[in-house]
């Protein structure tokens, strides 16, 4: 433990964590190394733009990457210690919706059509708990009310296309938190909202995380959320994390260019001055340039950078993936 | 403008400047079609198939009407391949010469079937409202009679004989390729591409030209290589029942048909043409299926 | 969901009437003159002027198609040209062999094919998926009138397990009715099954990928309760479509298998009609399988609603 | 913007409504008021951005401007020339003159077009050859570093107004910087008005000159960007606005959380549509609609500004909190 407060042993820790999708070109990683660790009660955003393997870093935590055509090609992800990447199916899915519950970015999509919700929450409720039918269905007009659906009584038996999405997003959440897990991972929850339903959402999952005392980890490409609701942020870039900080460290301070960039093509931030694009695009896998690999598209780039692809360097208060992090003065936000 | 730093402009992996042109639509069917393997050694097979019935004459042993009553039901030998028929006639030969009955009758059909189908498919599908409504209709209706039936019905009104067997299969498939063409053409005209087309003042026969066709082309082809499989399927049906190709003239169907006596003491008379037709019936689809595959959208993940 | 079913059957009235249309419009394929063409090469005039008053060929299109159609409607199909029996008792009399024939298949079809098609589709890419593809993909392709011969050859001659063809009905013996049609309906159910097997797998590949398996997933259902209720009523929706098709398709096919298997049905009787051109029995069974396979596909539809909540609406 | 120069696009008194329910036989039982008269202009060069949540129909009246679907009632006037009614003809002569750009990157490029031929086809349409302007769109291109998949979606060289429907929202930040980038540099190169809808306040703030707020099919308050952002006169404007979340950790604040849900357009509340939801709503607010009224160049429909407690026309954030938000709850 050595960046942001200390909190005790970490809650779950993710060591070199290395994921594999079949292409075109063969196996290519698509997340590549990624190590961090999530304390108790602690909110993290994992931030990075389409592509950059957040998500894939959120499903291979629960072990839902598998099949013919992704593969966890190496490292760890311990849960209180326990290496969750080597338990058996049925270990994991207890794990699963228990100690740690995900919910996702398309509440349109999420929940079966075909069945009432109150016939859904029923049965992750029933999967882990004791209950009978009836303290079930009890349980989840509780957990329905909970999360802010108004009459819940009725709400149970309406079928999903009946919901509004932010409401379909409340009972995801409802899903996700009926078994009160230590860690939530949220993928991009809000991102299908509109912003006034969003701030509902993440007000209520602010509320519900200091009810349960539960960690998040915010998979999101939207700095400012994280901004607003994170504890500590985690930037990756083509299946790697670049640079990761507390957030009150990071958003004045960011020390890798690519987080520094992406702050500067926020509109909003900088009124009356124009953005500043970052050229290019994120390289695909197949192509990666030598040295850095946001290099080519850097403006702070030396031959250097070209040449050797620069370590995750621990600063203490941080770590970052540039081999210039100490001498670049770059620009946040609210200096 | 002070995107990136002046000397040279960023070049990261393939990045399309004017340099490295899109690759061809043509090229990217190649690249995906090649993928596949099954579909591939269909095309093959079919390929070597027309070859062999193009070219009958010359690649038969044997004149596939000439009867030999002393080789009446030989079994195979250096001589007769595949062995013969009751009335002596070369097996493999019969097999070559109708590979031409069966996919001359099977392009037939789908001749008549496209022909109906797809012109009215896409104004269906581009004019919608009352149009498309009883083009539907009737379509719906041809297909709530059973295909065989209805197509023994048309031969039973019209002459035995293999061209109007032909026709009426054509007729009953019709409403297939309609209905992918019409799907297709609506799909096409909701993409928000041909909104923005006619925002930009396109007309409506230049949006049916440039951008429906193209669209509706690619399940097209993968309909019509399933529906020529449908149709020696089809053919070989109709003929086992004696109602298409009449003899001497035989196509595979009528092989099979002719031989059901001889099924349990000479089953390679069966088998032969039962095969060649299956094989010619699986080669279509694996191909329609493999063309559909390396026609479609690319899928990316994320 | 009362006004699912009130609006899909006002949806069958005009199909219906074209089915009229299209087995009526038959006879106006004929090139020429009917009577003359229908009576044959060697038919004397008085044959031929029978058959000209038998089917009205004097009066207008129109007229005669309203006359017809009230019959029909009525239940009065019209005798047959040459024997002169009541097409209505002839299709009744050849009616039970075929819808024997056909539920038998149809039963058989779906229990090979929905669990097999689920089975390859639940492991996609696994090597059951790819021998499951392959046996389907060939399944498809084997021309039924084949897998009839050679069943009937192995099971039935060579091994004699089976009476390989004939017919007997059920009042007269059910034990000899389910045997003899076991053989059949097997042939006949095979390129059925390998059909729903296909559109099974397809339906599970696609659900498989929603959302909301995912996240089943994630909160910790057991696999097999996420394919089983999940994954399966919501892959059901296009594989009752398929079940629905396939009556279609059956009654087609069933034409072939009587055909080898030798079974009085409704199939053998038409093809003899064909030779015949025996026009009114055409018409006949056209009509009936038409009105049929209507209001079948109007179920299937139906039971939509049962399958999507979303169609059933509020 | 100066007001010297007509403006290129004048929208009057707009509305359009929609089938939402039929009976067995087809006749419709219910309408959904899409948009309800909604008037603004565009001046020639300037960019209105439009915004709204989802179900404010924002996009229907984009698609009215462009005359893709015809409104109920209400004028559309393009350059002076009233399209309204326009036949098929003299539309194809509008459309020089407007072009649009949709939201959804996948389908709006025709996968079997190339990047080329689509840049061309409203070169062809219009019976133009290949042009300087051509070449200005080309180069800014290159400098804004898009790729191809974004360019074809930028072809309208030859128009003076673009209805840009949620052109970036599907977008990476990055992404989206360099798409906002090109716009805004094609808007200043080539002198076109932008009609810019969007659901992302800071976006359009970014880029607009005016901006135009959406409520329920009503425009509720129109003015000057930097007004409407930093001093709105509207409270779903406040809530709106509110409810950006802010990149800077250091900004964290009480915000103001709207309750409950959009009601639906098929069966608006009475009075103000924004009643069922505001904190500061009154009396005379469920039963009186407001009308747009101007104060300094600002329109707002809110009885706040000529009833009760009156702001004429100063911003809502002066006024006291409002004592409960909880309104639905």
């Amino acid at each position: 433990m050595s960046e942001g407060r200390a909190v005790g042993v970490p809650l779950l820790q993710v060591e070199d964590l290395t994921v594999e999708f079949v292409t075109e070109h063969g196996w290519l990683p698509v997340v590549d190394g990624v190590s961090f660790e999530i304390g108790r009660q602690e909110t993290i955003g994992l931030i990075g733009e389409s592509g950059c393997g957040k998500s894939v870093t959120a499903m291979a935590i629960l072990g839902l990457i598998g099949g013919p055509s992704g593969r966890v090609a190496r490292g760890r992800v311990l849960l209180d210690g326990q290496d969750l990447l080597v338990l058996e199916e049925p270990e994991l899915r207890e794990v699963r919706g228990r100690r740690i519950a995900m919910i996702f970015q398309e509440p349109m999509t999420s929940i079966d059509p075909a069945f009432t919700i109150g016939k859904q929450i029923i049965e992750v409720l029933r999967r882990h708990l004791p209950l009978s039918r009836a303290q079930a269905k009890q349980r989840a007009i509780d957990l329905l009310d909970r999360v802010g659906i108004p009459d819940p009584h009725r709400r149970f038996d309406d079928y999903p296309h009946q919901l509004s999405g932010g409401m379909r997003q409340r009972v995801l959440i409802a899903m996700a938190l009926s078994c009160e897990p230590d860690l939530l991972i949220a993928d991009e929850p809000t991102t299908a909202l509109d912003v006034t339903v969003q701030a509902q959402v993440l007000e209520l999952l602010a509320g519900l995380q200091e009810e349960l005392g539960m960690a998040v980890l915010l998979v999101t490409h939207d700095l400012a959320v994280v901004a607003e609701t994170c504890d500590r942020t985690i930037v990756m870039y083509a299946g790697e994390v670049v640079e990761s900080a507390d957030v009150t460290a990071l958003f004045p301070d960011p020390r890798h260019p690519y987080t520094a960039a992406m702050l500067a093509n926020l509109p909003g931030l900088h009124p009356g001055e124009p953005l500043r694009p970052i050229p290019g695009i994120v390289p695909p896998r197949h192509a990666l340039p030598a040295g850095c690999w946001y290099s080519p598209r850097c403006e702070h780039r030396t031959d250097a950078c070209g040449a050797t692809h620069p370590q995750l360097v621990d600063l203490g208060t941080r770590r970052v993936r540039c081999l210039r992090a100490d001498e670049l003065d770059l620009p946040g936000v609210g200096r | 403008m002070t995107t990136a730093t002046p000397d040279a402009a960023p070049s990261v992996g393939p990045r399309s400047t004017a340099a490295s042109r899109p690759e061809t639509r043509w090229g990217r069917f190649v690249r995906r079609f090649r993928r596949q393997r099954g579909a591939v050694a269909a095309l093959a097979f079919i390929v070597i198939v027309v070859v062999c019935a193009v070219f009958a004459p010359w690649v038969a042993p044997k004149d596939p009407i000439d009867q030999d009553l002393s080789a009446s039901l030989a079994g195979p030998s250096s001589e007769y391949w595949l062995g013969a028929d009751r009335l002596g006639r070369d097996t493999l030969s019969r097999l070559i010469f109708g590979a031409r009955f069966s996919l001359l009758a099977a392009v037939q059909a789908v001749l008549v079937a496209t022909v109906l189908g797809v012109p009215i498919g896409i104004v269906a599908g581009l004019a919608r409202g009352w149009v498309d409504a009883i083009a539907s209709t009737i379509a719906d209706a041809v297909l709530s009679i059973p295909a065989i039936v209805l197509a023994l019905a048309i031969i039973g009104v019209l002459k035995p004989n293999l061209t109007n067997a032909m026709i009426a299969i054509g007729i009953v498939y019709a409403p297939r390729l309609f209905r992918v063409v019409r799907s297709a053409a609506i799909s096409v005209r909701e993409e928000t591409y041909i909104e923005a087309a006619r925002a930009g003042g396109v007309g409506t026969l230049t949006i049916a030209r440039t951008h429906v066709l193209p669209n509706v082309a690619s399940p097209l082809v993968v309909q019509i290589s399933l529906a020529l499989g449908f149709a020696v399927l089809a053919e070989a049906g109709v003929s086992f029942l004696g109602l298409g190709v009449q003899p001497p003239d035989a196509s595979w169907g009528v092989m099979l048909g002719q031989s059901t006596a001889e099924l349990e003491d000479h089953p390679i008379l069966v088998l032969a043409p039962g095969i060649a037709i299956m094989l010619a019936v699986l080669s279509f689809n694996v191909l329609g299926d493999g063309l559909n595959d390396s026609l479609g959208r690319e899928i990316r993940r994320e | 969901m009362l006004r699912l079913v009130a609006r899909r059957l006002l949806k069958v009235i005009p199909l219906l009437l074209l089915v009229t249309v299209i087995a009526f419009g038959l006879l106006n394929l004929v090139p020429g003159d009917p009577a003359v063409q229908i009576a044959g090469e060697f038919a004397t005039e008085e044959q031929i002027e029978a058959i000209r008053t038998e089917l009205e060929l004097d009066r207008p299109w129109l007229s005669r198609y309203g006359s017809w159609l009230s019959d029909a409607v009525r239940g009065d199909l019209g005798d047959s040209l040459f024997s002169g029996v009541s097409v209505r008792s002839q299709i009744w009399d050849r009616l039970p062999a075929t819808v024997s024939l056909i539920g038998w298949s149809l039963v058989l079809s779906a229990l090979i094919g929905i669990p097999a098609g689920t089975v390859a589709g639940w492991r996609e890419g696994s090597a059951l998926d790819r021998f499951l593809t392959v046996g389907t993909t060939i399944g498809v392709a084997i021309p039924v009138f084949v897998t009839g011969l050679v069943l009937a050859l192995v099971v039935g001659i060579k091994l004699g397990w089976l009476p390989a063809t004939g017919y007997v009905g059920i009042t007269e013996s059910p034990w000899q009715w389910a045997r003899r049609l076991i053989l059949p309906a097997f042939a006949l159910a095979l390129t059925g099954a390998a059909e729903i097997a296909r559109q099974t797998r397809a339906g599970v590949i696609e659900v498989k990928k929603q959302d909301f398996v995912r996240v089943a997933r994630a909160n910790g259902l057991h696999t097999r309760q996420v394919l089983g209720k999940h994954t399966l009523k919501n892959a059901m929706i296009p594989v009752v479509t398929v079940v629905g098709l396939q009556i279609g398709r059956l009654f087609g096919l069933s034409v072939l298998v009587e055909q080898i298997f030798n079974i009085p049905g409704l199939g053998s009787r038409l093809i003899t009609a064909v030779f015949e051109n025996d026009v009114p029995f055409i018409q006949g069974t056209v009509l009936m399988l038409g009105t049929v396979i209507v209001l079948v596909n109007a179920g299937v539809d139906i039971s939509y609603g049962y399958f999507n909540p979303r169609v059933r609406g509020s | 913007m100066s007001g010297a120069r007509p403006p290129i696009l004048r929208v009057e008194d707009v509305s359009k409504s929609f089938p939402a329910s039929r009976d067995l036989l087809g006749r419709v039982t219910a309408r959904l008021q899409a948009v309800v008269g909604a008037s603004f202009e565009v001046a020639a060069g300037e960019t209105l951005g439009l915004v709204g949540e989802s179900g404010s129909g924002k996009s229907t009246l984009g698609r009215l401007v462009m005359r893709l679907i015809d409104a109920d009632r209400g004028r559309i006037i393009l350059d002076g020339a009233d399209i309204t009614d326009a036949d098929r003809h003299e539309l194809r002569a509008a459309r020089r003159k407007m072009q649009i750009v949709f939201q959804d990157p996948q389908s709006s490029l025709d996968p079997n077009w190339i990047v080329g031929d689509i840049i061309a086809e409203p070169l062809r349409a219009n019976g133009v050859v290949k042009s300087e302007r051509h070449e200005i769109v080309a180069r800014l291109l290159e400098e804004v570093g898009l790729e191809p998949a974004h360019r074809s979606r930028y072809a309208y060289e030859f128009s003076e107004l673009v209805v840009c429907d949620e052109p970036v929202s599907a977008l990476d930040v990055s992404t989206q910087a360099q798409v906002l980038t090109l716009l805004e540099q094609l808007r200043d190169r080539l002198g076109l008005a932008y009609l810019f809808i969007a659901h992302d306040l800071a976006v359009v703030h970014h880029i607009s000159h005016r901006i135009a707020v959406m409520y329920l099919g009503q425009i509720v308050e129109i003015g000057p960007a930097d007004e409407v952002y930093h001093r709105p006169r509207h409270p779903y404007t406040e809530a709106l606005l509110s409810a950006i979340p802010n990149a800077d950790p250091a900004a964290r604040r009480n915000r103001i959380i709207l309750r409950g849900e959009m009601p639906s357009p098929v069966d608006p509340p009475p009075g103000c549509r924004f009643q069922t939801r505001c904190a500061y709503a009154m009396d005379v607010c469920r039963t009186d609609e407001p009308a747009l009224s101007s104060q300094d160049g600002i329109d707002v429909a809110c009885h706040l500004h000529d009833q009760g407690p009156t702001l004429s026309g100063a911003t809502v954030v002066d006024l006291a909190p409002p004592i409960s938000t909880d309104l639905d709850r």
